[in-house]
């Protein structure tokens, strides 16, 4: 049926997740932050799938021209371009909706505001004081240096990003949750994460909302298309004569997810 | 070559200061005694040059056997996070390790050797946070070299480390074991230890191998090598061999190093400002902004939201229609509303005055304010005010001695509506909606009215600015315009245009007040979401003060959402709406040019007059010589 | 002939309990002692055999002259009212009179004889009170007989007692003069006494007469006889001769009466319930209910406003819509409103959702509870539930496990379909409204669908229960209908009718769920006051469930508040609203034959069927043969 | 000017009202009930007038057709026909009001409903242990009884009311409020009060509001038509030769109000 639809059921998404598990051993299943979060339907020590660390050296503006990605980025435009009509009542209201493919996203103004409002530096803590030059401990000669002659460059001190899996209800689908942290290993906000995706399209599909298993608000990838891509892909698999089983279903959807988030580097 | 060995770096995720938060307000609240804390690791990360070290929920409650467990010191103030005497902390926390080095317990509990400290404050009403880390290492045995070749086949050691959870083992020969079987073997040649180490460094052991290295030294004094594994899960894992100076395995325990330091490499605390991901108030600001922002994103890509955003709208009346319009105004994103009404929250108002309810009837609280009150409680970060004032009115006399206050009132109407961008005129009587009118004029405010009978509503724009002589030859204009049978704004009637008697004339004038307005509890919502997009499309328009109407019928095409129709007019009883546009007639008694003439010339004068007389207003207009 | 006199009767008007209420609350609050208390009367009252006596919010301040003192004992409970000795506190009150008799002190302050006791208990939370007046009366002299003849010009009289202010004086020869001029005459015939008369009786003297006599006879031992004139504000006044049998003077107070009756002539206290005065929730029924009469008495003399007051309404999704929605209903009167909803408000949501706020999203309350919690705050008479619920949606599929559940949803949609009137469909996805529309159709209750798109919205009213064939020929009817251009409600289409899929094959849908939807803020607001209208606008049909829809336009004369069209779609880029009419469709895969009949026999079995697999609705439905 | 338009400034207001206390004495000033709730623009001692115990012998329902009342009954409904549209638009709506000619006014159902709800007797004070049949005082042979033979109808026990006059400053024109007392003398509800009101025209303008000088709510008629009515009033005294002047403003404002309130014994 997901081949069908593109849509999991809870069990389909138990198998496939200790498939990935097994195969990616940096992914591993977490349980929900307290019993009151645990979700019937999935096994009390499967609630979710994580992998911390995931590093992300560039931007997104940075981001060369990626031939590779052209394709998945194209269907996954075609979907964004048919589903985001906001319309409850489709059959009628198609005719004057606004066509998306003129014009591109602006630079995001309205997250650039913010940032400066946050950065206010007036409300930092003191801690000038507690800067230790020396003294604090002995000098230690087995303390491994990045040698000085490789730049520390944002290639050297990438962000990274832990990523969780959720099972969506409604949609029956994946879900994915992104924690990132900045060069000082400091979370990021969610602007900041934007700046990780393409800009044309995954600012239409990233939300914060709070996490299916965590007493947190993420940023997530709303999963309103996932179940279109995912058939999407798995007809371009079965068009190439390979068939996936359900098993398989999590790494197809890291592979798109990977389209949505190009800048990550996610190699396995 | 002398070893070196990559140190920590702490990760503390959103969900460990979410789980701070929460046991320091319900569990320990000012209580200081350290507390067990777990932190995960992994043998995959290859980027950067420390070993990453993870807190989350999981590091305050169950941890998995493959996490290294430590104290967590949280401080109730700054002050004694400051305070602290780290010099002597770290020499603790060295002496325990090098307890169970001398005892012997890490060969039972290797997690011994790995003890950490994490030393913090949380401020939990700014969600800001502070914290140093701490990793002991034992700097012994002394002048520790290093060498190290790649392993071939790491897989069985692999298997072995995820099927039994072990963080260090032993592998001798092809066959794994328990770290605890070290005793079995006497020279360094029979046995390698295995440890999953986080290091992403290739070649280069991680921080723990430090004191897994004094260990051996002192289990085994008469050793003065070992061949260690270390053992990664996305990169080629090394076999080392380390070598030391022999020594007498000192009394007392050696100098510790491991306070963590800084991307730059200075020893420094940490701080983190996370109200943006804590703070209610943030977050609900952030969660609206992206609402909006979906707009944007997925449907009207050239959309100028900062129009609205910045917006600062100014609403006159806060009954029905203001309460409504506030509503709409507020989900477009609108940070600046400002109320003005002159009277009092009454028993039947909250069933349709949205922002009010039973208790402000109660209490006879002001409208404005339980307006501006309630606005602020849906979404604390609006700049909601309320201004009680009796807009001055044609028609109703004035008392000498009340001169002084139409003065000062007259004075608060103009500043505020110049300090505003956009003015509603929410009033409930016809004479009520004069003098805004002639000010928003005055000002080039756009100025929108709404008004609702038992079963229409209407929905005006009026014309902005007069009609100034000294641009473009009038002539000229108006033939261009009608050619493209577009009105610019300049030229649309505002509310009073198409009368023919000035308003405040009881005898002509069927002026209700709220009290004897039946308007059907619907329609207050209808007009109220036509007047907030029929602005939010004027203000798509490049420049939204010359958005212009078609005069036949609403053009679609006019702004980036759509149509900017000059009225819009509605009949519910049969649910019809019909969009027409009218021209600003030149004798006015609101816009026209000679009222604006008579009240930028005399000002509140003028008003006293057209107050206790409003034929006034006909006379200076020659609207008189019409009728 | 013997002596009678017109006993005082109390008036409390409902600012002298409001001024009670205050000071009770504010000044006195458990202190019982007795506080001074000050009566009105009138000499202008002609009608009733009682004196009035009024009591108003003056009655426990400033006081004029020419009233009454006394004293309030207001008792913190009804059982120390009730305990009262009354008996002993009558002959007090009559002692201290006596004691102003004997010392004179009543020709200086003639209101010492007129002294008055108000008893009571207030409950201050129910807004209930009971009260017992007593005016004492001293049977002295015995035997007072009584004459009168007509008084033939008051005039000076009333001038004097004007302007003087008091209420007793005397009048020797055409004089007058202060009561302590009494002294200068020694015989009764030499003078007269005049009073202040609040009788209405003709020719009757009021009660305060009676102590001026007693006072009188006691002062004049040698008298045995006194002229007295009543003096009147609006009927005749007469001159009275009272005369009565000599007796030494006791030493003692005589006996006192003065308790006052009831209008049978009981001695029993009053009992008064003013919470539909004071009570702020009933104060607020009222004035709703009055707000919404003026409907009916200014403009809709034949409105049925109990249709509105009496319906029972389910709103499914308490989202943007289903707030406004109700805001709608509620300001229509409607007293019942039940919540159907499975999520929690989030930070985005109240800016939007008008009966949420900010709290509510930090506490992450459920959208139903949260808004019926609200709808409660706005107007506590309300009957606002909330169900948290989710409704079961095609191709959205089913374990097992879940079967138990799916039962009792279904059971509970069912029945709250059923003891409701109406259901709003104000559901965020497409498939969400299938199962309530087969529902609502199969309970043939009023369903109404609203949607909304991102400028564009659509109210739809569903055709109401199944084309029954047992009833006129169909094609009889339809010829019919075709010809009056009516289509009857039971033909009206369904929000699903005009589909060619089921709902709910994702490939196919176009569903967006809540953090999805994007539309114009203003539209949410405009699309339920359209719904809020056409629900009023059909409840005003002769017989709402028969009400018909035009097939061309919007029929005016349709119903009382006019026209009753299918459906209402609007599109705000234009401004533009038309009211589509569609016929039921018999292959509706919602609304259509097959699957009426395929629920009312498999139930929820049929439902379940449905959610793992959608396309059985197109193979029951024949559907898939049109594709 | 009072004579073109129907209003009255407040000064006006106050000279009417020390004429119309003058000539009926019934009528008297009064003060606001406190400090906070004196309206500036009236002396502080004549802040609204009142008389109290104006009898009300027979409910509306009762009342024989009367002859004389109908002209003043007749213009009273012009009058609100052509005001009471709701339209604060007037110029476009005027085509498609409803037409208010067409039906009298039924009964209250409204009012007769919240009736029942409040004679709910369940709640009553359990007063039945104090009725005292005697020996609380001596029999008392002096006491006024009304005789017997009268049959104690409604005629002989009124209902009565206080009236208020106060100065509406938004309209310019005197309102009249009114509290009511039963037979019993205890308050009347508003439902009760509306018996008194002719019902085809009083339910159109009496609402229940807070009193200008008072902290209470009270009935009211409401003075949107008042400046209308009384310039027709104005106008047929002038036709008839009578110039009215504007200290005689009260006395024509009390006939109004009479039109308004039929069954109002109201004789001076
Ligand atoms: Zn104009
Ligand atoms: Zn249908």
């Amino acid at each position: 049926k997901f081949r069908e639809t593109g849509v999991l059921t809870p069990e389909e998404f138990v198998t496939a997740g200790d498939n990935l598990v097994h195969h990616c051993p940096t992914w591993s299943w977490a349980r929900a932050s307290d019993p009151s979060r645990v979700r019937s339907f999935l096994p009390e020590n499967k609630q979710y799938l994580i992998t911390r660390n995931v590093p992300c050296h560039k931007r997104c503006r940075q981001m060369e021209y990626d031939q590779s990605q052209e394709k998945i980025l194209t269907s996954m435009e075609v979907g964004a371009e048919e589903g985001f009509a906001g319309d409850e009542d489709g059959g009628w209201v198609d005719t004057h909706h606004y066509n998306q493919e003129t014009g591109s996203s602006q630079a995001l103004e309205l997250g650039q505001e913010m940032n400066e409002d946050d950065d206010g530096e007036e409300e930092a803590l003191d801690l000038d004081d507690l800067v230790e030059s020396g003294g604090l401990e002995d000098p230690d000669p087995n303390r491994f240096v990045a040698a000085s002659n490789k730049p520390t460059s944002e290639v050297e001190r990438p962000r990274t990003y832990d990523l969780h899996i959720c099972y969506d209800k409604y949609y029956q689908v994946p879900r994915l949750y992104l924690v990132g942290y900045d060069e000082n290993r400091r979370p990021l906000s969610v602007e900041q994460t934007y700046e990780d995706f393409s800009a044309d399209h995954a600012n239409k599909t990233i939300t914060v909302e709070s996490h299916t298993s965590l007493d947190c608000d993420m940023p997530t990838v709303h999963p309103c298309k996932h179940a279109e891509m995912m058939k999407r892909l798995l007809d371009q698999y079965a068009e190439s004569g390979k068939e996936l089983g359900v098993h398989e279903y999590l790494l197809l959807f890291l592979k798109f997810v990977q389209a949505v988030i190009p800048t990550i580097e996610y190699d396995y | 070559m002398p070893a070196a060995f990559v140190p920590f770096a702490t990760f503390c995720d959103t969900t460990f200061w979410n789980e701070v938060n929460k046991k320091k307000l319900n569990e320990w609240m000012l209580d200081e005694t350290p507390k067990d804390i777990y932190a995960g690791f992994s043998i995959y990360d290859t980027v950067g040059a420390e070993c990453r070290i993870s807190l989350s929920y999981e590091s305050l409650g169950e941890h998995s056997s493959s996490s290294y467990k430590g104290q967590l010191s949280l401080w109730n103030t700054l002050e004694a996070f400051k305070k602290l005497d780290r010099t002597s902390m770290i020499k603790i926390y060295g002496r325990k390790i090098w307890n169970s080095i001398k005892s012997g317990e890490w060969l039972n509990d290797v997690r011994t050797l790995f003890y950490f400290s994490f030393t913090a404050f949380a401020d939990l009403k700014k969600f800001k946070y502070v914290y140093w880390s701490c990793y002991p290492a034992i700097c012994y045995p002394p002048d520790i070299e290093h060498n190290s070749l790649v392993l071939d086949d790491p897989k069985p050691l692999l298997d072995y480390h995820f099927s039994t959870g072990e963080v260090v083992f032993i592998l001798a020969g092809d066959s794994c074991g328990k770290l605890s079987r070290l005793s079995e073997f006497s020279s360094s040649d029979q046995v390698s230890l295995v440890i999953a180490d986080p290091s992403p460094v290739e070649s280069t052991c991680g921080w723990p191998v430090r004191n897994l290295l004094a260990a051996i030294s002192v289990y085994r004094p008469d050793w003065s090598t070992v061949q260690l594994i270390s053992l990664r899960g996305s990169s080629k894992c090394f076999s080392h061999i380390f070598s030391w100076r022999q020594v007498e395995t000192p009394a007392e325990c050696p100098a510790v190093v491991g306070w963590e330091r800084n991307v730059q490499g200075k020893l420094q605390p940490y701080s983190v400002d996370l109200s943006t991901q804590f703070d209610p108030k943030k977050l609900m600001e952030q969660s609206v902004d992206l609402n909006l922002s979906l707009i944007k994103w997925r449907l009207v890509p050239d959309i100028k939201l900062e129009r609205m955003l910045q917006l600062k709208a100014l609403i006159l009346g806060a009954g029905t229609l203001g309460c409504n319009l506030a509503r709409g105004l507020m989900a477009w994103g609108v940070k600046k509303i400002t109320f003005v009404d002159n009277s009092t929250v009454s028993y039947s108002n909250p069933v349709r005055q949205s922002l009010s309810e039973f208790g402000d009837a109660c209490e006879g609280r002001g409208k404005a304010e339980t307006a501006a009150a309630a606005l602020k409680r849906i979404f604390p970060s609006i700049d909601a005010q309320a201004v009680r004032l009796t807009i001055p009115m044609p028609g109703h006399t004035l008392a000498d001695s009340e001169c002084e206050n139409l003065k000062k009132d007259i004075d608060l109407i103009e500043s505020l509506v110049e300090q505003h961008d956009v003015v509603f005129l929410a009033l409930d009587s016809r004479e009520a909606r004069w003098l805004p009118t002639i000010i928003a004029n005055k000002h080039r405010k756009i100025a929108i009215s709404v008004g609702l009978g038992f079963d229409t509503y209407v929905v005006i724009r009026h014309g902005i600015g007069n009609y100034s002589p000294s641009s473009s030859s009038p002539a000229n204009e108006a033939t261009e315009i009608s050619a493209n049978m577009l009105v610019p704004y300049s030229q649309l009637s505002c509310y009073f245009c198409s009368d023919v008697t000035a308003p405040g004339n009881s005898t002509n004038d069927r002026t209700l007040d709220q009290q004897c307005t039946v308007s059907r509890p619907g329609l207050s919502m209808v007009a109220s979401g036509v007047a907030i997009e029929l602005l939010s499309s004027v203000l798509q328009y490049e420049n939204p003060l010359e958005a212009p109407s078609n005069i036949c019928e609403a053009d679609e095409s006019s702004s980036l959402l759509g149509a900017t129709p000059h009225q819009v007019r509605g009949f519910i009883f049969k649910f019809q709406q019909i969009t027409p546009c009218v021209r600003r007639f030149e004798r006015c008694v609101a816009c026209g040019t000679a009222v604006s003439e008579a009240y930028a010339a005399e000002g509140w004068k003028f008003v006293r007059e057209v107050m206790n007389s409003p034929s006034h207003l006909e006379r200076i207009t020659g609207l008189d010589q019409l009728q």
